[in-house]
């Protein structure tokens, strides 16, 4: 029987390699675009959204801009640096993509950010936020001019906002806890360090004593010993962070059924579209910050999104990439005007001339729905101006699903409120 | 206490089982002095989880000798099967408040994780195990463990494939304030969870013990050429068996789903911890596969408790390893005939 | 005729042990088996067991066609084979490995009438009902296989080896009970490698050698064959 | 392939050969893949990045060969020892700024103590309970890789310099091929020696190899510490290869893959998981990468194919190629598979 099946096998196999092969040779005037995301994994609920972001996007402009079709090619990071680093190369490799936009893991951004460099592909608006990343980006400015303006600033920039928040409170006499222990947790990832180191100090400086740190892996959803072991140190604040959705929920939810009667701070909790369906009553009076849809675009943004995708958008993951996408649109007509052709090169150097020097920004008037305006400087990069109003969060407290501005003082639509 | 009872209780303290037993008690005493009593009762509820899981991959590994390397995924397909029916449930619970459905609801959804547990389990034999008993019988225990590996890797991307990888989960199966013993708070569904897991952990041991089937299913453990010849239809129990143990693990899946929502790998940490549970415990009785489910549990919280977070793999393995090296067959398994690459 | 095996050949895999064996037992008859080792003894049982399916050849059971039958539906049929190696339920009791021996018998008072019966024939048995079956002595063990066998009331008894690693008093203490056993009225087949002692205790006998039936006849003709003598009695 | 045979008929070429280890259509093998990288379309850069995790694959299943193969023993945690040789060598280069030529050594010394251990401590133990003991063992060291953030930088992974200080893959390429063909051909030298009887004994029965006065004991740590090292040296080359190390390297799932691979190209064969790796895990990428909007579909490939040989030729590639290909009527192909000594 041997020879003649193998012969077909063979056959089947070397047609699906020219098949393979024979992508690379495409027609002219497209440009590819890679867009980097979580599409599976722990946090695929994220990549869920990207999608969705990219795809409305695309459509508005009917993926044309200028005379080029814009192909979007899904890089899928699997939430792991080395995957993702790969399945990069890969996309600019096989599939000769020409630019990326998004990221969401801070430890993909590490790792890719060095493929962006070796091939010379400009890639806009990752989202890793920490300061390794940042770490990375200065100590070469130049290599890594590929790795463009990020979609989140460092931990530090944003996440000091709570204690700055909860020290008010304590201040104005709002919240008296019993004293001022406090305890970190977070995923055991350069996000969940680094916003972690970002509470430490910031609760350091303002006199509270932490009890202990704690990072676990972003698969982890049972955190009862741990959660009980925080009760019966007497923890009155808990303030940390988690992007996957499963475990963050699940903290939130535990916390309220162990007991704790202290404040919870849990950071990323809105960045998940349909996070009260998880956690239930138990996010009442949790802290969390996530922008907000304020204009009527961005709340119709969310209906359609609603009514085409069947879920519930979250600002920060699908509102901030929808943003990040129309950037990089904007980008790429800004480029098209300018060179009158789009390729890596010439979008390369307009995210160095135009964007990184604060010339092209993307902001309200533009349409964007989350923030007042994305600006990047050369001081600030690779983050963006921070500020309110220009990129800021406000802070949050929930109650039964809905969040209230409780910071800054001039945003604020409610007082805090002890449990 | 007879003389001779005193003898036969000390004897019994300086086996492995006793030896192991009296530690752990002494350990989760002291634990709970130093620490509080929330560390007692989480060991309680995590060792009640555990058990349902572990039982059923004992039965595999007992009764068939298959090292199910795919025992998670039937966890999956429990939680899975439950998010299903239970979010309709919880939808109409909504808008229905004092519908009967409030309290019953969620049985329903974890009776259906059960029911659908089940039917994988005779689908994977009928499919898989079935074809494979027939066509090899030398090597059976690698040939069997690599298709169960095979299974767990089809199973997960099926159900990433069909499903997708985002997280189906659900807020809790009962509403309400939670339970407090001693100043720690109990949710319901943990209650509960633990209270399932401890019925049908009792209602298969007494199935296993005094029931003509499970004695059967016993037999066939023991020795397969002996039920053959006794009348016991291999293929019945065979099958039986697998649907039980499928169904074991997919109930555990159902009645944890709130804890742990459904998504293509959900199963590996149960899968780990099962396995910790039936190496510790080693292929003896249903008892000793608790009694491993309630120390692997201690050893879980105790870890989480004086190591910190994500240590929980780290210390448990390392000191089953220890165990390993001084009991090869462990702690309760006095047999471990079949297993042995004879 | 109770059992009638005619023309059967079966083996492991490729490898053929049995060649045309034909063989036949009339209800209540002590029919012996003897033959050297590797002759083919077992194998004869365990196919008539149900235990190795046939290559070809038949076996008909009150005249039923019972060839190819698995080892559980045999035994349903009402044969029960004590096999060498007892295959006995090491973490069982004694009554609970009695029990799983009628396995057959639905009704519950059935199954304790049997019980009965066997704990009066193996009075030890009953002092050990407790006892796990993995604890026993060997010779315990093999009255506790006859004695599972015996529970399902069978038609025919396939006894194999039941001497095999025994001390001698003990293996005449076994005999004995077999031969209670036919008093009784089951018929059984039994195969042995003490060629005296089968011959002396049953009616009539089969020589295997080869995978063959080299000779058959009454027992006490077979004891008396100069062929028989010379190979197997060292006569 | 398996006999070594000084026949004196032999002219040079043939001897050559068999001290290599080859037949005809080995080397044929051999020399298309170094010619591979210069054929359309393999000659693009992402095709060599495929082929090169298929050499990396390649090169595992042989050394995991090593074990599962000859001493029956399944190395669960083979991935693990890997990614300790990987960090190991990552950890050199980064702190003491050792070459990671060097460093690469150094990873598979330290994989190789680690295999030591491995197998002191599973001396004990067998089948599938030695199996599990590595898995574990592999669980504990993964779990560190992921806690000694300090050393490790946990999941967040190590920046690693490349072997060769280029962009392009073309070198790793090469440099892979000629990996996997020096594992084939180390291993390979060991089983022909008397070692390798040594070993079959053992994995066949432990017991009558020991009182054929075999020590199973020497045997045993041996041949996990020589496949340890050498899973060792491959991880060093996978971190200086992909120039990022996370602990993920280390997960179960990998080992699955290397396992899946010297399964399928046919255990006890040495060469069958390396010619199986190639094509398909290349096809596999092909299949991931064409359609990337089905993620999981290569997996359930993947799965489905390990599934249906362990059912219906659980011997794998290599015996369907000894019982159907191998003995052709045609003498010169004949000599072209089997080589001289046929």
């Amino acid at each position: 029987m041997g020879t003649k099946k193998l012969q077909l096998v063979i056959a089947c196999f070397m047609t699906v390699l020219l098949l393979a092969g024979g992508q690379v040779f495409a027609a002219d005037k497209v440009l590819k675009v890679g867009v980097l995301g979580p599409f599976t994994g722990p946090s695929a609920q994220n990549g869920k959204e990207f999608k969705a972001s990219v795809e409305m996007a695309m459509e508005a402009i009917d993926s044309t801009v200028g005379d080029y079709k814009i192909e979007v090619v899904w890089v899928d990071s699997q939430s792991d640096p080395a995957r993702a680093a790969s399945a990069y190369a890969e996309a600019v490799e096989g599939k000769g993509i020409q630019a990326g936009v998004l990221n969401w893991h801070s430890s993909v951004a590490v790792s890719v950010m060095d493929v962006a460099a070796q091939y010379k592909v400009p890639h806009m608006f990752g989202f890793g936020a920490s300061e390794v990343v940042n770490e990375k980006w200065q100590a070469d400015p130049e290599k890594y001019s590929y790795w463009g303006g990020k979609g989140w600033p460092v931990p530090a920039k944003l996440e000091g906002n709570y204690i700055e928040c909860i020290n008010e409170v304590i201040a104005n006499g709002t919240w008296k806890p019993k004293k001022k222990l406090a305890a970190i947790y977070g995923e055991d990832t350069d996000w969940g360090r680094s916003a972690g180191g970002a509470y430490k100090d910031a609760l350091l400086a303002s006199g509270w004593e932490i009890y202990a740190e704690e990072y676990f892996p972003i698969t982890q959803t049972d955190f009862y010993p741990l959660l009980a072991k925080f009760k019966s140190a007497g923890v009155e604040l808990l303030a940390g962070t988690s992007t996957a959705a499963p475990s963050l929920t699940a903290f939130v939810k535990q916390y309220a059924e162990v007991g704790n009667k202290g404040v919870l701070i849990a950071s990323g909790l809105g960045w998940i579209g349909d996070w009260y369906k998880m956690t239930g009553p138990g996010s009442d009076y949790v802290l969390d910050s996530i922008p907000q849809l304020t204009t009527a675009e961005a709340q119709q943004w969310a209906k359609d999104v609603q009514a085409k995708y069947g879920f519930n958008p979250s600002p920060s993951s699908g509102g901030l990439s929808y943003d990040g996408i129309r950037m990089f649109i904007k980008i790429l007509e800004r480029t098209n005007e300018l060179h009158g052709r789009l390729d890596k090169e010439t979008i390369h150097k307009t995210m160095v001339e135009e964007v990184n020097t604060g010339k092209l920004t993307y902001g309200k008037k533009d349409g964007a729905i989350i923030m007042n305006e994305y600006k990047y400087t050369p001081e600030t990069m690779p983050d963006m101006v921070v500020g309110p109003d220009a990129y800021f969060f406000p802070i949050l407290q929930y109650k039964a699903g809905k969040g209230y501005i409780i910071f800054p003082e001039d945003w604020k639509q409610k007082d805090f409120e002890q449990k | 206490m007879s003389k001779h009872n005193m003898s036969v209780t000390l004897t019994w303290l300086k086996t492995a089982p006793g030896l192991s037993i009296v530690i752990s008690i002494a350990v989760a005493v002291a634990a709970t002095i130093d620490a509080g009593p929330y560390l007692l009762v989480n060991m309680v509820v995590t060792g009640g989880m555990l058990a349902l899981v572990a039982t059923g991959l004992t039965l595999m590994l007992g009764v068939l000798n298959i090292p199910m390397f795919a025992h998670g995924e039937y966890f999956m397909i429990g939680s899975l099967t439950a998010y299903y029916i239970f979010t309709p449930i919880s939808e109409f619970i909504l808008e229905h408040p004092d519908s009967w459905l409030v309290t019953f609801g969620p049985f329903i959804a974890i009776i259906g994780a059960l029911i659908g547990g089940a039917i994988a389990g005779v689908i994977s034999e009928k499919l898989v195990f079935g074809p494979l008993r027939r066509r090899s019988t030398d090597n059976w225990v690698m040939n069997s463990f690599l298709l169960t590996v095979g299974v767990s890797v089809l199973l997960i991307n099926l159900h990433q494939l069909i499903f997708g990888a985002d997280f189906k989960g659900i807020v809790g199966y009962w509403q309400g304030m939670p339970i407090s013993i001693a100043d720690v708070y109990v949710s319901k569904d943990r209650v509960m969870s633990f209270l399932i897991s401890a019925v049908i952990v009792a209602l298969f041991y007494l199935f296993m013990t005094y029931t003509r089937t499970g004695m059967a299913i016993r037999a066939v453990s023991q020795d397969i050429t002996g039920a053959e010849i006794v009348g016991i239809d291999i293929e019945k129990i065979v099958l039986l068996t697998i649907s039980l143990a499928c169904a074991l693990a997919a109930v555990a899946g159902g009645s944890l789903l709130f804890m742990y929502p459904s998504y293509p790998t959900v199963g590996l940490e149960p899968l780990y911890m099962a396995w910790f549970v039936v190496i510790l415990s080693g292929l003896g009785n249903i008892l000793g596969a608790v009694a491993g489910a309630f120390m692997v549990a201690l050893l879980k919280v105790i870890t989480m408790e004086y190591v910190g977070a994500g240590w929980d793999f780290v210390v448990p393995s390392a000191l089953i390893m220890l165990i390993l090296i001084f009991k090869p067959s462990g702690i309760f398994g006095s047999d471990v005939r079949g297993v042995l690459d004879k | 005729m109770l059992l009638e095996v005619k023309n059967l050949n079966a083996g492991y895999g490729y490898l053929q042990i049995l060649r045309d064996v034909s063989l036949h037992i009339d209800k209540g008859e002590y029919v012996g088996i003897v033959g050297p080792n590797g002759a083919g003894k077992s194998t004869t049982m365990k196919t008539i067991a149900g235990l190795i399916s046939p290559m070809s050849g038949s076996v008909v059971f009150n005249g039923e066609d019972i060839t190819g039958l698995s080892g559980s539906a045999v035994a349903k049929k009402g044969i029960s084979f004590v096999s060498e190696e007892m295959n006995l339920f090491v973490n069982m009791t004694v009554q609970e490995n009695l029990y799983m021996g009628a396995y057959t018998i639905k009704e519950k008072h059935l199954q304790n009438e049997r019980l009965e019966f066997v704990f009066e024939l193996f009075p030890r048995l009953a002092e050990r009902r407790k006892q796990l079956a993995g604890t026993m002595s060997g010779g315990e063990r093999k009255m506790l296989a006859i004695g599972r066998g015996m529970m399902s009331n069978p038609s025919l008894m396939l006894v194999d080896e039941p001497s095999f690693g025994l001390a001698p008093q003990l293996t005449t203490s076994v005999f004995a009970s077999l031969e209670v056993l036919i008093k009784t009225g089951v018929t059984i087949l039994l195969v042995e490698q003490n060629v005296t002692k089968t011959l002396a205790v049953t009616g009539r006998g089969y020589v295997l050698e080869n995978g063959k039936i080299g000779l058959e006849g009454k027992s006490a003709d077979l004891a008396e064959d100069s062929y028989v003598k010379k190979v197997f009695l060292g006569v | 392939m398996d006999t070594t045979t000084n026949d004196l008929n032999m002219n040079l070429f043939d001897r050559v050969l068999d001290k290599l280890c080859l037949t005809p259509i080995g080397l044929a093998g051999l020399i298309l893949l170094l010619i591979l990288p210069f054929i359309p379309p393999f000659n693009q850069e992402y095709m060599l990045r495929w082929l090169i995790y298929c050499g990396f694959i390649a090169a595992m299943s042989v050394g995991f060969d090593f074990t599962a193969g000859f001493i029956n023993i399944v190395n669960f945690g083979y991935m693990a020892v890997a990614g300790t040789g990987g960090y190991t060598s990552a950890l050199l280069v980064l702190n003491a700024g050792l070459s990671p030529w060097i460093a690469m050594l150094a990873g598979g010394v330290s994989s190789a103590i680690l295999g030591l251990v491995i197998g002191m401590i599973s001396l004990r133990l067998r089948g599938i309970f030695a199996a599990c003991l590595s898995w574990f063992f592999g669980l504990a060291v993964m779990g560190l890789a992921i806690k000694m953030v300090w050393l490790t930088r946990g999941p967040l992974g190590l920046r690693v310099p490349r072997l060769f200080e280029t962009e392009s893959n073309f070198p790793f390429y090469f440099l892979i091929v000629i990996l996997v063909y020096l594992t084939y051909l180390i291993c390979k030298w060991v089983v022909r020696s008397k070692m390798g009887l040594a070993f079959q004994a053992i994995g066949q029965n432990m017991d009558a190899a020991r009182t054929s006065g075999i020590d199973p004991v020497f045997y045993r740590v041996f041949n996990f510490t020589m496949s340890c090292a050498i899973a060792g040296v491959l991880g060093g080359f996978y971190a200086h290869f992909y120039g990022i190390l996370t602990p993920d390297m280390m997960h179960t799932s990998k080992t699955v893959e290397v396992l899946a691979v010297a399964y399928i190209g046919g255990r006890g064969s040495l060469w069958g998981g390396a010619v199986i790796a190639f094509p398909f895990i290349f096809l596999m990428e092909i299949v991931r990468s064409t359609l990337s909007h089905l993620p999981g579909l290569n997996l359930v490939i993947y799965a489905l194919v390990l599934i249906l040989v362990m059912i219906y030729y659980p011997g794998g590639f290599s015996y369907f190629y000894d019982t159907h290909i191998r003995q052709p009527k045609n003498r010169a192909l004949r000599y072209f598979l089997n080589g001289r000594d046929a």
